[in-house]
């Protein structure tokens, strides 16, 4: 009984929601990234990789200009130089994508570390350089149940709300979109109407990249103010599973970063939950809650999803 | 047709090779920058992995594992599936191998270590069944489903020393595993210990070849893997081999998971994969997915973190590794960077002689 | 040849002193072609002569080595589709160009989309879409995703996709390999009337009588040359298949009297659903006897296919029954069924018939691999299996003849024998032939041809299923038509016509033809 | 030194001994060298390099514990000095000396200022992974808001959650946010990189409730309103990470620890074997609530004190087991005050 009546008290709490949206927005950008540079058939595994260099990058140039914005628009140059070089691996040298994905994980990882005493003096984590300030919605703000979710959050929860709908509409509504769905399914009838195959390709994965790294962007100045090494722990990885548990689809990559999201909020509640009592060494195993939940709806609910049919497979001509 | 053979293998340990002198010469600037001799730095590398008896061995032991979880990386992808989970499993095996070594006492070790391996390699069969079989069954992509169950032996492992297998006030351990269930040490140097773990890791990558390349399992695996559908009109059961391959893809990783509690650790760690299970990923296409191939491309990760640890002592600090590394592995994936150059001339050739 | 030289205003298509080598073959050696505004012209030749390759080039696809191209008179220099666009051409790939998951209009508009600013504009699409549809009687559904579409609409939106760019010389690279006749006479049709307005075609076909009864002028290529230049009123399908192969082929085979034995394969009350879940097979019924050859006509889509796939084990049969010489092998699996002698030569051979990326001898052995002699114990007897490969290519003829090539690297005619040769060598019992000559040269479907009635004569029971009547009539001893997962009607080839088998084809049942009733 | 995976830059027991080294290494005139461990099987190894080119070598982190009674006896001639390292029960290494603390007597005294602090009447606490050590915090908190509670009729209930991780920070802030959400207004934490998320949480709170972030004014904020919401830092003094919205930390000196351990080496007053640094030694204690101090009241520092005092005489002890801590009484205690 307190259990159903403490996932009640969860659910009736506005806080909640504004957990799973904050848990869920790296995730968002991220699986958006990895919706843009699949669905023109370029694997991208790299999002680890491209989120801590994005990471890095917003909260290096906080430090430097004091300026949080031009933290998160170096940060989003520093994903298209990611991605540059997957797509220039992978579209132009035919590399492995998955082998080049996992080299720049390394590579961030490597390099974010190694920055880290030259430009800070010190290894490891840098102090709170600061952080991009919340922003109040004025009228929003004074709904009851509503103003407490989003009446107050991180412009850039709003700005990966946006990217979805933006992404949707730019790949379902667009020529471009079109063009890039067509190549990732299909590369050679898209190549026999004339559409430079390369040019999309390349398109999409630098746009994964800029995604992609605002997401680590909104880890380091979006919600902590500092950087700390390896701090994405593994983000980029979700995101790619919540893309594939999307389909492949900004709005379906969307709900499953949601669903993520709210299940790794509600791990959270659950063991801050003032009524349930649950002695404090089982409260570990409640980490496992957002993983288990996935592997239910992935095999319970969403079964098969089905990858553009050319995803990984370079295009070659000869 | 010995010819055409002589000629994969030596470009197949031509790109790598290139590929780590060309990532050498691009992390030279970098070690220029911060106003050390990269010099001095690669003979630093080079003498900490291969140096002394000591630097030797320590290399081999961290081959070891990567060995087997690039094997199982690699035999995922042979059977067409993407098994991303290989350190989930690792971590499973070396859990299990654990709990079944601390109970075998009683045992002499050959039984003990026997079992001990065999639970390692069960518990990462079953963990990457699960993904296997859901694949099968549900159709869940495993990249999903392994990721997730990464995590889930993450946690679990943790949990478990820090709560029900702790043991001590001040490591987040599990007992130590009984003596008859330690790998005997064949060679010591000081603390440094050689057990026969590398041979059986070695073994293990030769009877995966021929489980691939001379039994009708391995004809079946490949099948499903390249073509499901033919395989299928072939009489082969795709679900049973999915998970067959999931299998034994996890029993590998396990297996590695078992011989570091075996042959170095002696207990659980919730911390003892750290990424090798992810480094299978590389260590297999550098390898190119075959299983000596994959020998050697765990070997030289293997000597370049070996080497990474000493190249501290000359101030240079343990992310350059990972930069080589990363650099390494991508001009490995761009490959053709140097194929190209290679195969245009042959190509060449051969239309001008037809 | 030398006719069009001074006036090549003439022509709309001049293509000259073409050279296309590839790493093993030269595909195209000095190829001339010459094609007249406004007429149809075929490209006729062996598979593998380099039909396709020299087309390829017509359209920017692969660039030549040497030679020059004249559009309307014009010397032009074609690097890519966007410069034969840009010249009016259009091509309808022999392998379709379409995007699955997009829909009809989608496809068709790909690459040259109405817009406004950067957004599609879908509702113009359409609109131009279905007037040019209309224009020219080319039916489709312009919402439906290609995955969902059948063949014979596929190819009339490969066709809209062309004139939707403004082709004037539209390449039909064999178009009719996948249509039924139905579909065929109406693609005639639509040929018919864009020569009427005006446009050039060309047209690659294997089939002699569709080059006969379609087009005005014919290339024969042989090996990458080309051998004869023809008019199409002054040959005959004899004339053009010697051109072809350089010897005289038989256009229809011998066939021995019939001797039907003992009931081999028995369907009771047969009931299977399709991938929708829709029942495609409706509760047929029927059998085959030893050294037999029961023909299935039928448009394609009417449950041939998983009527096929429920026999041979890769589909679930809801319900009814199957016997195989008296045991009832309802729904038992594929590996089942070949123990107990069902072959089967597929009717997608590459998605179904061959692991692509194994070479051939790994293929020769597919549902056989785990028995010996192939496999001891579990482990596969190398040395044998190479050589039985050997012989096997040998046998059959496959081209070339080294089982370590991949079976990716064969043509599609070579692809289709070492199908043939790994089913026919298990010493069946039944033997299913699905589309077994489709896209292939008439040298190999004379091949193929004979080789259905050795079988037939060492007693095997036989099913063909088969879009082409001819086919059909001159293999069969008794034919049944599908339509619409129901079996028509059963008749013999010797008493019925192509008339009274189309009808059934169309949904008529035999009683009410016979009756007059329509 | 060797570090353990954590390495340097973890403002925690690596960054604090190698300071202490540090400290040691000026005032006595020698030199210091670091290697940094890529992963736990990277121990054995460097901690066998640095004793074959180090008179003193320093192990830190409970991770490195095996490794170090491995390697220590094949060097009887070198010194190595064990950070936050228990040795292996019964066994004796003279060239070893190592350092453990009693964490649960610096949390008790956090528990103890928090339990008078909080307006809520629920405090928080986040662990990483249940480690001994961070249940050693747990237990004094536990302990220490109990104490205070009874001492002052105050019902306070303690929220306990563990983000499994000690180098997430982001999983550190939506557990911290969770836990404001259900009514906590102060949050101790004992969970490495991730308190940098607890307390980024504190203050992005604090500050949106102040509508302020500058200590000023979060501290006129706290005087108006009578409420806060506090974060409380772990292992060095944390409270200038975020001036005013830290309350206090729970400090533990490693780097007294590792001062130690250079000098006697080099005074050659070594001596292997335990040691146990708690309050008494200085090993352990509440930061100085260099911002906050004058936001709690002075009799509950005076208690404070007071509570130090009774430790250090060994009147009060502080559970450091779970059993400890369940059957944890309250003692009478009677402020002179
Ligand atoms: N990309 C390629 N690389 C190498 N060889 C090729 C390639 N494409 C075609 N060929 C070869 O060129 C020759 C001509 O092939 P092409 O496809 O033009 O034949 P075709 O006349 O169209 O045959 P079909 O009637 O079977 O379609 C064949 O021998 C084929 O093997
Ligand atoms: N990438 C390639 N490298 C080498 N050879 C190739 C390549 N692609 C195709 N080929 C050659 O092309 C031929 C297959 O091409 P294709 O399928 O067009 O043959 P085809 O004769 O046209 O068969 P079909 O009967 O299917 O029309 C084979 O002979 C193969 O050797
Ligand atoms: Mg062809
Ligand atoms: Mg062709």
């Amino acid at each position: 009984m307190t259990w159903i009546i403490s996932i009640l008290n969860i659910f009736t709490n506005p806080l909640f929601y504004k957990i799973t949206l904050t848990a869920a927005t790296p995730f968002i950008f991220a699986a958006l990234g990895g919706v843009f540079s699949e669905i023109t058939g370029v694997v991208n595994i790299a999002l680890e990789g491209i989120m801590l260099l994005g990471a890095f990058v917003s909260i290096v140039f906080t430090y430097l200009t004091g300026s949080p914005w031009i933290g998160v628009l170096m940060a989003m140059i520093s994903g298209l130089g990611m991605a540059w070089l997957h797509a220039w691996a992978s579209i132009k040298w035919y590399g492995n994508q998955i082998v080049s994905g996992t080299a720049l994980i390394l590579l961030a990882q490597g390099l974010t570390g190694f920055l880290m005493e030259p430009i800070f003096g010190k290894p490891g984590q840098t102090d709170f350089i600061g952080r991009i300030k919340d922003i109040k919605i004025p009228f929003v703000k004074n709904i009851p149940f509503v103003g407490e979710i989003i009446g107050e959050l991180n412009p850039l929860v709003f700005i990966a709300i946006g990217l979805v709908f933006f992404s949707w509409w730019f790949l379902y509504k667009t020529t471009m979109g079109l063009r890039m769905r067509a190549v990732g399914e299909n590369p050679e009838a898209a190549d026999t109407l004339g559409i430079n195959v390369y040019k999309i390709r390349y398109f999409g994965v630098l746009m994964s990249g800029i995604l992609a790294s605002l997401g680590g962007a909104f880890l380091s100045v979006g919600e902590l103010g500092q950087f700390k090494e390896l701090m994405t722990g593994g983000r980029g990885f979700i995101a790619l599973a919540a893309m594939i548990l999307g389909n492949w689809n900004p709005i379906g990559a969307f709900w499953a970063c949601l669903l993520f999201g709210a299940a790794e909020a509600m791990n959270n509640q659950l063991q801050s939950s003032p009524i349930l009592q649950i002695s404090a060494s089982t409260k570990p195993l409640f980490n496992m809650l957002p993983f288990i939940v996935t592997i239910i709806v992935v095999s319970g609910f969403i079964g098969r999803t089905r990858a553009p049919a050319a995803d990984g497979v370079p295009y070659i001509k000869d | 047709m010995k010819k055409r053979i002589m000629k994969i293998n030596l470009s197949a340990f031509i790109v790598p090779v290139m590929s780590v002198i060309i990532a050498l010469l691009i992390a030279s600037v970098v070690i220029l920058l911060i106003g050390k001799n990269p010099l001095i730095a690669y003979y630093e590398m080079l003498k900490g992995a291969f140096g002394s008896s000591q630097d030797f061995i320590n290399t081999i032991v961290k081959t070891t594992p990567l060995i087997l979880t690039g094997l199982a990386v690699g035999f995922g992808f042979r059977a067409g599936v993407f098994n991303i989970g290989a350190e989930g499993q690792m971590s499973m095996g070396a859990l299990f191998a654990t709990i079944a070594g601390m109970n075998l006492g009683g045992f002499p070790p050959y039984i003990a270590i026997p079992i001990t391996i065999l639970s390692g390699m069960l518990m990462g069969a079953l963990w990457a069944s699960i993904a296997g079989f859901l694949k099968a069954r549900t159709g869940a992509h495993e990249v999903i489903t392994t990721i997730m169950l990464n995590w889930i032996s993450y946690y679990l492992g943790n949990y478990m020393v820090a709560g029900p297998l702790s043991v001590g006030s001040g490591t987040p351990k599990s007992p130590e595993i009984a003596a008859s269930a330690k790998l005997p040490v064949i060679i010591k140097s000081q603390s440094i210990e050689l057990t026969p773990g590398i041979f059986i890791a070695i073994l293990m990558a030769i009877v995966i070849y021929v489980l691939l390349e001379k039994t009708s399992t391995g004809y079946e695996i490949k099948a499903v893997g390249f073509n499901p559908y033919a395989a299928e009109y072939g009489g082969i059961s795709i679900a049973k081999n999915v998970v067959l391959a999931m299998a034994i893809s996890g029993a590998l990783a396990g297996l590695a998971g078992a011989l570091e509690v075996m042959g170095l650790h002696y207990r659980y760690l919730g911390t003892l994969t750290s990424g090798k299970g992810f480094d299978g990923i590389s260590i297999s296409l550098i390898g190119q997915n075959h299983p000596i191939g994959i020998i050697f491309a765990a070997l030289l990760i293997g000597s370049l973190r070996t080497g990474s640890n000493a190249m501290q002592f000359a101030g240079i600090p343990k992310h350059i590794v990972m930069i080589i590394q990363g650099i390494v592995i991508f001009l490995v994936a761009a490959d053709r960077i140097v194929k190209t150059i290679l195969t245009y001339r042959k190509k060449h050739k051969a239309g001008v002689e037809k | 040849m030398a006719a069009g030289i001074e006036n090549v205003k003439d022509y709309a298509v001049v293509m000259r002193g073409i050279t296309k080598r590839f790493p093993n073959v030269v595909a195209n050696d000095h190829v001339d072609l010459f094609v007249k505004k406004g007429e149809i012209h075929a490209i006729v030749g062996e598979n593998g002569a380099g039909k396709t390759t020299l087309m390829n080039q017509l359209y920017g696809l692969i660039n030549p080595d040497e030679g020059e191209i004249y559009i309307n008179g014009k010397k032009v220099n074609i690097k890519n589709p966007s410069d034969a666009i840009k010249n009016g051409i259009g091509m309808v790939h022999q392998h379709f160009m379409l995007v699955s998951n997009l829909t009809a209009v989608e496809n068709i508009i790909l690459g040259s989309e109405p817009r406004k600013g950067a957004v599609l504009d879908i509702k113009k699409a359409k609109k131009e879409v279905k007037e040019l549809s209309e224009r020219y009687g080319l039916y489709i559904d312009i919402e439906a995703k290609i995955e969902d579409t059948p063949v014979g609409m596929q190819q009339r939106i490969e066709i809209l996709k062309t004139l939707y760019r403004g082709a004037e010389i539209l390449i039909l690279d064999e178009p009719t390999a996948v249509l039924t006749p139905q579909e065929t006479e109406e693609l005639f049709e639509i040929m018919r009337k864009l020569k009427e307005s005006g446009k050039t075609i060309i047209f690659i076909s294997h089939k002699l009588n569709e080059v006969m009864e379609i087009t005005d002028t014919i290339t024969v290529m042989r090996l990458g040359k080309v051998t004869g230049n023809l008019k199409t009123s002054q040959t005959n399908p004899k004339e053009i298949a010697k051109f072809m192969v350089g010897r005289d082929v038989l256009l229809r085979v011998e066939k021995k009297p019939k001797k039907p034995k003992h009931e081999v394969l028995r369907v009771e009350n047969l009931w299977v659903k399709d991938n929708r879940g829709l029942d495609a097979v409706k509760g047929i019924s029927f059998n085959v006897r030893a050294g037999e050859i029961l023909g299935i006509a039928g448009v394609a889509g009417n449950g041939q296919t998983e009527l096929i796939e429920a026999l041979t084990g890769l589909r679930k049969a809801e319900n009814g029954k199957v016997f195989l010489l008296n045991d009832e092998v309802t729904n038992k699996d594929a590996r089942i069924l070949r123990e107990k002698g069902l072959v089967h030569i597929p009717e997608d051979r590459q998605k179904h018939g061959l692991v692509l990326q194994f070479p051939g001898y790994y293929n020769v052995i597919l549902g056989r691999h785990y028995k010996t002699p192939f496999c001891i114990d579990g482990f596969l007897d190398m040395r044998y299996i190479i050589d039985y490969s050997k012989k096997l290519f040998e046998d059959f003829d496959v081209r070339p003849k080294d089982p370590k090539i991949l079976a990716a690297n064969l043509s599609g005619g070579n692809q289709q024998k070492v199908i043939l040769a790994r089913e026919m060598s298990s010493s069946p019992i039944v033997s299913i032939f699905a589309q077994p000559t489709r896209g292939l040269d008439i040298g190999a479907i004379e091949y193929i041809h004979k080789n259905i009635l050795k079988l037939r004569d060492e007693d095997v029971a036989i099913i063909l299923v088969s879009m082409e009547l001819e086919e059909i009539f001159s293999l069969s001893d008794r034919i049944i038509v599908m339509y619409e997962g129901e079996i028509m009607g059963e008749v013999m080839p010797e008493e019925t016509s192509y008339e009274e088998v189309g009808l059934m084809m169309a949904g008529s049942k035999l009683e009410m033809i016979r009756s007059g009733i329509k | 030194m060797v570090t353990d995976t954590g390495g340097l830059g973890d403002k925690s027991f690596n960054d604090g001994t190698w300071a202490g080294i540090q400290m040691a290494v000026e005032e006595f005139g020698l030199e210091a060298n670091v290697i940094q461990s890529y992963e736990q099987a990277d121990y054995i190894p460097n901690l066998t390099k640095a004793a074959q080119e180090a008179d003193v070598v320093f192990a830190v982190g409970f991770m490195m514990t095996d490794a170090l009674f491995k390697v220590a006896p094949q060097f009887p001639g070198t010194y190595f000095v064990g950070i936050d390292i228990t040795p292996p029960e019964g066994s004796e290494y003279p060239n070893v000396m190592t350092f453990t603390f009693k964490e649960n007597e610096a949390a008790f005294l956090v528990g103890y200022v928090a339990a008078a602090m909080t307006k809520s009447n629920i405090v928080g606490f986040i662990g990483g992974i249940p480690i001994p050590p961070v249940e050693r915090f747990r237990y004094g908190f536990e302990a220490g808001v109990k104490t205070y509670s009874e001492l002052h009729d105050k019902d306070v209930q303690i929220l306990k959650g563990y983000t499994m991780v000690f180098d997430d920070p982001k999983k550190g802030k939506d557990l911290a946010m969770s836990q404001f959400a259900e009514g906590a207004d102060i949050i101790f934490h004992a969970s490495g990189a991730c308190g940098n998320g607890v307390i980024e949480a504190a203050k992005e709170k604090f500050t949106a409730l102040a509508g302020t972030s500058d200590l000023a004014g979060l501290i006129d904020y706290y005087w108006k309103n009578g409420t806060g919401l506090f974060a409380m830092g772990v292992d060095a003094d944390q409270d200038y990470l975020a001036p005013g919205a830290v309350l206090a930390s729970a400090m533990k000196r490693v780097d007294m620890a590792a001062y130690y351990g250079v000098r006697d080496a080099f005074e050659g007053t070594f001596e292997g074997g335990m040691k146990v640094l708690g309050l008494k030694e200085k090993g352990v204690g509440i930061s100085p609530m260099k911002y906050t101090k004058g936001l709690v009241p002075n009799s509950v520092i005076a208690e404070l004190y007071y509570i130090i005092n009774l430790v250090n005489e060994g009147i009060l002890s502080i559970p450091i087991t779970q059993e400890e801590l369940d059957s944890f009484s309250v003692p009478e205690i009677e402020f002179p005050f």
